[in-house]
């Protein structure tokens, strides 16, 4: 028995042995072994656990800032502004910062697909191509068809894709390239160009010195959040609030919500939407009078009573605006997007110019001035307007577009669906996108042949606007390509004999070859290799004093035209107003970092809302979190409430940035997107009037969605804790 | 041996003795809310990212935090000045005393509030006591779930983590963590500038937050030396120090509007 | 046992006295004595027999331990803290209200035991053993709870000071270290406490059992014979613990409150607070104590006999009491907080007074203050063993809701606006149903273990009393209990 | 029945098996803790006794040690420069040259080393410093000339980085604050 006993305690022993030396060994020393490969040759300027720096071009908008991406054993790490590059002077944006969740994102298209149009993206069953197939199929498309019959549209930035495609088109007979973004919807820049060409003869964007005006008037120019340019307007901002150790510019702003722009203003003017025009030509009426002299007929035309009534602002307001605007020593005035996304936009914005001339600041610091021309550019480029979307739109559904490529641009979520971008993609025969991310136009192609992301590419960008000078923004790859793409400049010159460059990089040098040698410049280089060279390190090319035009402005002030309210299309109780989420932008919602980032006004995070104004919620029995639909003439959407104390009753907004159905999946099946809602309504300069619609709400009782808000509601609105 | 000016509690003309080493200055006048010193925090200290259900419930993890309030009603309602909340580096840190493994104490040599992740054993102490709410925990490892990876060939791959910096650790859950003011690049100047035999100059590096802020609003540097810009900055009648009643001595100031 | 089986003179005194006198006198416990063999036998009777219900209800609270509180826990541990609910600012849930909680519960046993121990209050006697088990019982709930709470809890050996290679010692200046010594002092002090008295009745059963538990009351009893110089030493030992325990008791729930009253916060920063918290303690802990001599009374056998309507009375009479002091502090502390008049206070008394969790705050009012001032005067009530457990439980709850509104109520409001959210309660709903059982349990399997009457005090207890001859009458009174006469 | 146990545990048959349960347990404990301070095994027997033996220089192979935070791994050119000129990397005597190297070397191909000498990721240790200071290598690795496969030096703990540092620092207060500054090595 004794043995029998020991010998299975011999047992259980050598067991707790064993499970012994496995627990000392997971702990131990042995288990945290790791493997470590080290270079086959070391490349040049990598030293072991010390970072690189690569300068290159910000891609997330097209405001083309200069970046510095710290990069370490081939891992990009940071992104970093390049403070030598003139439009952001080292700074960045929430948008560029979380750059590198794009680049590093999960979802990204990983080689080149064939697929089936609107099949979910899924590598199983996608089929994948090789290159070499995927350049035949460019190839065939480009050569077995008639050059009329294939179409290009591209992303918003001027930049050296959209110089190789244009040149291409050319040269196999094609139509130009069609550059589209919903950040230029949003910003009506078409409006703004076409404004500053009845005004000036020069169809150019205009460039406002906001740095050195003493008061600021802004219609709606959202220019901290993504118009234009924001780091260099927001640069701007700061210069003109503390800047200069006298003064401290006074900012006024007009628009219907406190979006983040007005939070910073000094005064919020919440105007009903549509008489911004009216409101403007009032104020350069009282300014005028006040001044003396004769009143300029546009301005003189303004009844005064009835823009008090219709723009629901009080006399004493008006004339307290007036009087600032006659003390100041340079005051400006600026027209954003949804003053100019309306029916009468273009007046609008001519008034808010002939505003501009009253104050007499053209071409004066602090003033108005038009951007400096730029390298490599014949004619002023500028994004398709709304319309010529629309018209491109019923090209393709009439079948003149037998191949579409796509590339940087995701119009079947950007454009308003009323436009029938979805339809007319059936009557092409042929879609090839070449997107970096699974989105939903790339989802409707026939292919996908993925371009480097952004940090991994070669390239320029023209800066379109907010520098004084003319910019070249430079590209080059911070790291190797994480997976098998391909960049679409090779693919296209690989396909198509018609330009004569072997590679992206000498199509590169020789729109490099008229800089050389030029005078101001950033950089001196004697030959083309030598500038190549010296444009990566510098992260571009840019004069060094400022370009900056002043307006030939010839009688302005004389001329007349007609001012008068918006019209505004559909029934409803509401005025819409759509606005580019400031952390998202239009193609942000793919980043997580970015989802996480509270809005900077409602702190929400990884959602869409709908603003409303709390009385007219409490009126309609409408609570925080309810989910209410927004229906238009065009559409509906289904969004959760957000009570707003800071929007006027009769408006609600919604941001523009989610409702992505596909995208990644950070991005897919949140939020709803407020471009449904938008009609076909256009103004006079073709912009989409996206602030001219008016919608009726229901509520959907019973449904509620908590919106993660990084704020306190118990402490910044007091739920919970009425006030006593 | 002097006194501890910080133990004291000196206030007006001693108390510059004992505003520290580094310092920050906020300028609320020009910050616009715009979340980028939030992002280059992110991406600079590997801040996770933690979805939308436990970002609504109060688990961000956000090191700096853009406050707005509002004052007012419709139509003469006005937002607050943005006011970016942030670890205010304590002179007389709340945090530091209640921690019962010292995973939160002061740091001599550079006279900032130190988070020792791999002492921290989550009491969370440290972030009930801290009058600025500023301390972030790791309620899960969120940058380990499976949603966030590919699997290739039946491994899960996270291709995020490549963006990682190395000179960050990166926390795994039930560790508290918050704002460090870029120690880790603190440490690169100083290493740097002491193997040029100098001392670190004003200006030579900065946060991720003031490096990326558009509107210049934050600025850092050496509050010892007064010929600094943030030392010239933090002196300005516009300045003030949030909850500076409780003795708490933070090194951060804010400039008010206006 | 010699002694055991000696009369008892005084008391035979008191039988041949006048008749209301003893009709009178038998409602009380210590005048209604039985030969020791007998009372040994009921108590032994009563941890001896199971009926099939036990059965059951220790097999649902098996249950509700293995689920609510091993598994709940391990997969809080594996999981992390996401699945508990607390966020910025709640970092502290329920995890530190059931500290506090049975922190609190845990006073009463010392309390009852040892100061009316010191006291020489007779009422005592026949509950000290229970109300102990409760300090032991409910300390290591609440040493689970606040590991339960740590992030890191397989690091929590961190908090002790244990040389390491690190070279690096816990903080001295942290009152959580403060707490967790005091904690382990208690513990480790109650746990010797419970067990001194024990002896003279694992020895007792001992001599009355055969089989297994002879073994184990063989270990037990560490070979108590009942000699003179035994008891001699005995009652020096628990005199000794006695007096030591009391100070540690008053300072184990004055550090539990520095926890929070060190804290920067609207609303701890009370320097009342620690007294305040001690009544607190005392307050739930008396309502314990009624819960669990009703629930001793109405399920084990014999017990009519040992726990009486006299018995619940002096329990009842000490419940008001206490809650006159509790009363006293409570006020103390919100009175002087609101005329304070801080920004950030006046906020704070408000979201109790009115945010969403006031229906807390007034429940509290009512049933710590209001409800035994309203009920525990009259003796019916007191007397009524039901009435009085039910009070206990309600005071109990009211006292759960105070420790509520203290951690994760509180910690809502803070210096910065921005960040006030509201806490709810996610796995901590479980893992709370898990410490309860868990108490429950161990108080189950005690029952069945040890006697949890002390029979030898109650013994001695009846030796002393006695009716004296006073002129005509005959009055009961107490004399020492010369214990060289045993 | 525990009394037949411990009747039988005091015979001698019982204290054998008390002897042999009790050498089992220690040798298996010490059996694991062996284990689990074994050097892990390596992609090609490399010897460091050798190379050092032969005077190269620890900064030759290793020369971030000087520059920054790692030391860093030759790359293949280095080990290549030297061995494609002897005969020895060719014999086929020398299988760990002339299959493992070589055939790293033709294929293109890292090799996967398994660093022994590491502080966990939440140290940020940095050699450059410690080589400013005047360090040598074999203070903190240990004679590499006596090792012949990379060893843990088994010395990396806070204890003995803690007592360098003060006993470095015993004259200086500044710099004993600094190098005993928790956020010197953790953040």
């Amino acid at each position: 028995m004794s043995e029998n006993i020991s010998r299975r305690d011999f047992l259980k022993l050598a067991t707790v042995g064993a499970a012994t030396t496995a627990v000392l060994t997971g702990c131990g020393p042995a288990s945290r072994y790791i493997k470590r490969e080290p270079y086959m040759e070391m490349p040049e300027y990598t030293y072991n656990g010390l970072s690189t720096y690569y300068a290159t071009t910000c891609r997330e908008c097209a405001a083309g800032c200069g970046l510095i991406v710290r990069t370490m054993q081939g891992r990009a790490i940071k992104v970093e502004g390049n403070s030598n590059n003139p439009v952001n002077l080292g700074k960045t944006c929430a948008r560029g910062q979380a750059t590198l969740h794009g680049l590093y994102n999960p979802d990204r298209v990983q080689g080149p697909l064939k697929r089936t149009r609107g099949t979910p993206f899924d590598l199983r069953t996608n089929v994948s191509v090789t290159w070499d197939e995927a350049v035949q199929v460019v190839a065939d498309a480009i050569n077995n068809n008639n050059p009329s019959e294939v179409a290009f549209l591209l992303g918003m930035a001027p930049d050296h894709l959209f110089d190789l495609v244009s040149d291409l088109a050319n040269a196999i007979g094609a139509p130009a390239p069609i550059r589209y973004g919903a950040l230029s919807m949003f910003e009506a820049r078409a409006t703004l160009i076409k404004a500053s060409e009845n005004l000036f003869g020069t169809a150019a964007l205009p460039f406002f010195d906001i740095a050195n005006s003493d008061l600021v008037l802004s219609f709606g120019a959202n220019f901290l959040e993504t118009w234009l340019s924001p780091v260099a307007y927001t640069r701007g901002f700061a210069k003109m609030r503390r800047g200069n150790p006298k003064r401290r510019g006074h900012f006024i702003q007009f628009e219907s919500r406190i979006s983040q722009t007005a939070a910073k203003a000094d005064e919020w003017i919440p105007i009903r939407p549509g008489t911004e025009s009216l409101v403007a030509a009032a104020i350069g009426r009282l300014v005028a009078e006040a001044k003396g002299g004769a009143v300029s007929e546009v301005f003189a035309n303004v009844d005064l009573n009835e823009v008090l009534s219709s723009a629901d602002i009080k006399l004493e307001t008006l004339e307290h605006v007036a009087e600032m605007v006659g003390e100041a020593e340079s005051a400006i005035v600026i027209p954003g997007g949804s003053a100019l996304g309306l029916s009468n936009g273009l007046q609008t914005a001519e008034t808010i110019l002939t505003l501009n001339a009253l104050a007499d600041n053209f071409g004066k610091p602090g003033g108005v001035y038009l951007s400096p021309f730029l390298p490599n550019q014949d004619t002023y480029h500028r994004p398709a307007s709304a319309q010529e979307m629309a018209e491109f739109i019923e090209k393709m559904k009439s079948g003149d577009v037998k191949v579409l490529f796509v590339h940087g641009v995701n119009p079947l979520f950007e454009l308003p669906e009323s436009l029938g971008f979805a339809d007319a993609l059936g009557s092409v025969q042929e879609v090839i996108s070449f997107a970096v991310f699974p989105d939903e136009t790339a989802l409707a192609s026939d292919y996908i042949f993925p371009d480097h992301h952004g940090l991994e590419s070669w390239g320029y960008q023209r800066v379109a606007t907010g520098t004084e000078q003319s910019v070249l923004s430079g590209a080059q790859p911070v790291v190797s390509p994480n997976y098998d793409t391909r960049a679409t400049a090779d693919v296209l010159l690989a396909a198509s004999q018609a330009l004569p460059f072997k590679d992206e990089m000498e199509f590169l040098q020789s729109k490099f070859a008229s800089l050389v040698g030029q005078a101001d410049d950033s950089f001196s280089a004697p030959e083309i290799n030598t500038f190549t060279a010296y444009f990566q390190q510098h992260g571009g090319w840019w004069k060094k004093s400022s370009e900056l035009v002043s307006p030939s402005a010839t009688d302005t002030l004389g001329r007349n035209f007609a001012v008068e309210q918006a019209e505004f299309a559909g029934e409803g109780e509401f005025f819409f107003l759509p606005f580019v989420s400031p952390t998202l932008g239009e193609a942000g919602a793919n980043k997580p970092w970015l989802q996480e980032l509270p809005d900077p006004t409602t702190t929400v995070m990884w959602n869409t809302w709908v603003e409303m104004n709390p009385e007219t919620a409490h009126e309609l029995h409408i609570e925080n979190d309810d989910v209410v639909k927004i229906i238009s003439e065009a559409g509906e959407v289904e969004a959760p409430v957000y009570l707003y104390p800071a929007i006027r009753p009769d408006t609600i907004a919604m941001p523009f940035g989610q409702g992505h159905t596909a995208y990644g999946r950070y991005a897919a099946g949140r939020g709803a997107n407020p471009a449904k809602l938008l009609g076909q309504h256009f103004n006079e300069a073709g912009d989409l009037a996206f602030a001219g619609m008016r919608v009726r709400i229901e509520k959907i009782e019973g449904k509620k969605q908590m919106l993660s808000r990084l704020e306190s509601r118990i402490g910044v609105y007091n739920e919970g804790l009425e006030e006593h | 041996m002097g006194i501890d000016l910080n133990l004291v509690g000196a206030k007006g003309a001693i108390a510059e003795e004992a505003e520290g080493k580094w310092g920050m200055v906020i300028d609320q006048d020009l910050c616009t809310g715009c979340q980028a010193c939030v992002a280059a925090c992110a991406m600079e200290n590997n801040l996770s990212f933690v979805g939308e259900e436990d970002a609504g419930y109060g688990r961000t993890q956000h090191w700096i935090r853009i406050e707005r309030f509002w004052e007012g009603a419709y139509p003469e309602v006005k937002a607050t000045a943005f006011q970016p909340m942030l670890c205010q580096q304590c002179g007389h840190a709340p945090c530091e005393p209640v921690c019962p493994v010292f995973a939160t104490p002061h740091s001599p040599a550079q006279e900032i509030n130190l988070q020792v992740y791999n002492r921290c054993v989550g009491t969370r102490y440290c972030a009930n006591n801290c009058p600025y709410q500023v301390r972030s925990f790791n309620w899960r490892d969120y940058h380990l779930e499976p949603f966030h990876a590919n699997n290739v060939d039946g491994q899960l791959v996270y291709p995020l983590h490549n963006q990682f910096n190395p000179d960050v650790t990166v926390r795994r859950r039930g560790v508290m963590e918050k704002c460090t003011f870029c120690i880790q690049r603190i440490h690169q100047a100083e290493d740097k500038a002491k193997s040029e035999g100098r001392e670190v100059h004003d200006g030579e590096f900065t946060t991720a937050c003031a490096q990326a802020c558009p509107a210049n609003a934050i600025t850092f540097g050496r509050m010892d030396d007064h010929e600094s810009l943030v030392s010239q900055l933090a002196h300005q009648d516009r300045g003030i120090k949030h909850l500076e009643e409780l003795n708490t001595l933070p090194r951060i100031t804010y400039l008010k509007e206006g | 046992m010699t002694a055991a089986s000696e009369s008892l003179p005084h008391l035979e005194k008191g039988h041949a006295g006048p008749h209301e006198a003893h009709e009178d006198i038998r409602q009380y416990l210590m005048f209604d004595p039985k030969p020791r063999g007998e009372m040994n036998a009921m108590v032994m009777e009563s941890m001896l027999t199971t009926s099939w219900k036990f059965w059951v209800v220790f097999g649902i609270l098996a249950f509700l331990v293995a689920t609510c509180f091993i598994y709940a826990w391990g997969y809080m541990i594996a999981e992390g803290l996401w699945v508990a609910g607390v966020m910025r600012p709640s970092y502290w849930g329920i995890f530190l209200v059931n500290t506090v909680f049975w922190i609190g519960i845990s006073h009463a046993g010392t309390f009852i035991s040892a100061i009316l121990r010191v006291f020489k209050a007779e009422f005592r006697r026949p509950f000290t053993r229970a109300a102990e088990l409760m300090t032991t019982f409910g300390l290591i709930q609440a040493g689970a709870s606040i590991f339960m709470h740590l992030g890191r809890v397989w690091l929590a050996y961190w908090l002790f000071p244990i040389p390491n290679v690190r070279q690096l010692w816990p903080n001295f200046h942290s009152p959580l270290m403060w707490d967790l010594l005091a904690i382990t002092t208690y513990i480790l002090g109650s746990t010797m406490y419970l067990f001194l008295p024990l002896i003279p009745d694992l020895a007792m059963a001992r001599d009355r059992s055969t089989g297994w538990r002879k073994t184990f009351y063989k270990i037990l009893a560490l070979g108590f014979r009942g000699t003179e110089g035994e008891w001699t030493h005995l009652h020096t030992a628990m005199n000794f613990f006695a007096f030591a325990i009391i100070p540690v008791m008053f300072s184990v729930h004055t550090i539990v409150s520095w926890d929070f009253a060190m804290a920067m916060r609207p609303g701890w920063s009370s320097t009342v607070f620690g007294p305040y918290f001690v009544l607190g303690a005392l307050h739930s802990g008396m309502g314990a104590v009624a819960v669990v001599l009703f629930i001793m009374r109405v399920t084990m056998k014999h017990m009519d006999y040992f726990l009486r309507a006299e018995h619940f009375d002096a329990l009842g009479k000490l419940m008001l009491i206490v809650s006159f002091a509790y009363s006293y502090f409570f006020f103390n502390d919100y009175i002087v907080q609101w005329y304070g008049g801080d920004r950030w206070t006046d906020t704070l008394l408000h979201w109790l007074e009115e945010g969403p969790m006031a229906w807390m705050f007034y429940q509290l009012i009512f049933l710590n203050i209001a409800l035994p001032w309203l009920t525990l005067w009259n003796k019916k009530i007191r007397q009524t063993p039901w009435l009085l457990a039910l009070i206990g439980l309600l005071i109990n709850l009211g006292m759960y809701w105070e420790r509520y509104l203290i951690v994760p109520v509180m910690l809502t409001i803070n210096r910065m606006p921005f960040t006030w959210k509201l806490y709810e309660p996610r796995i901590e709903i479980f893992l709370t149903i898990g410490t309860f059982s868990l108490f429950l349990l161990f108080y189950l399997a005690a029952s069945r273990l040890i006697p949890l009457i002390p029979v030898w005090e109650v013994q001695e207890g009846q030796m002393a009393h006695s009716l004296r001859k006073v002129g005509k009458t005959h009055l009961p009174s107490v004399s020492e209990v010369d214990l060289t006469m045993q | 029945m525990i009394r037949n146990f411990f009747e039988w545990v005091m015979g001698p048959m019982g204290r054998i098996a008390v002897l042999i349960t009790a050498l089992s347990l220690f040798s298996l404990t010490a059996f694991g803790i062996y284990q689990t301070q074994q050097p892990p095994d390596q992609p090609i027997e490399f010897t460091h006794k050798l190379h050092v033996g032969l005077g190269i220089q620890c900064l030759y192979c290793h020369p971030g040690a000087l520059r920054g935070p790692s030391p860093g791994l030759p790359t293949q050119t280095k080990c290549w420069g030297c061995h494609q000129q002897m005969e020895k990397t060719f014999d086929p005597n020398f299988p760990e040259l002339s299959e493992k190297l070589v055939g790293y070397i033709e294929r293109n191909e890292p090799i996967p080393w398994v660093p022994v000498a590491q502080v966990p990721d939440f140290v940020h240790f940095t050699h450059r410093p410690h080589i400013a200071a005047g360090l040598n290598c074999e203070n903190c690795h240990g004679d590499m000339t006596q090792v012949e496969i990379a060893e843990n030096p088994q010395v990396l703990n806070m204890g003995w980085c803690l007592n360098c540092h003060r006993e470095r620092a015993a004259n200086d207060p500044e710099k004993l604050v600094k190098l005993t500054d928790c956020g010197t090595c953790h953040y």
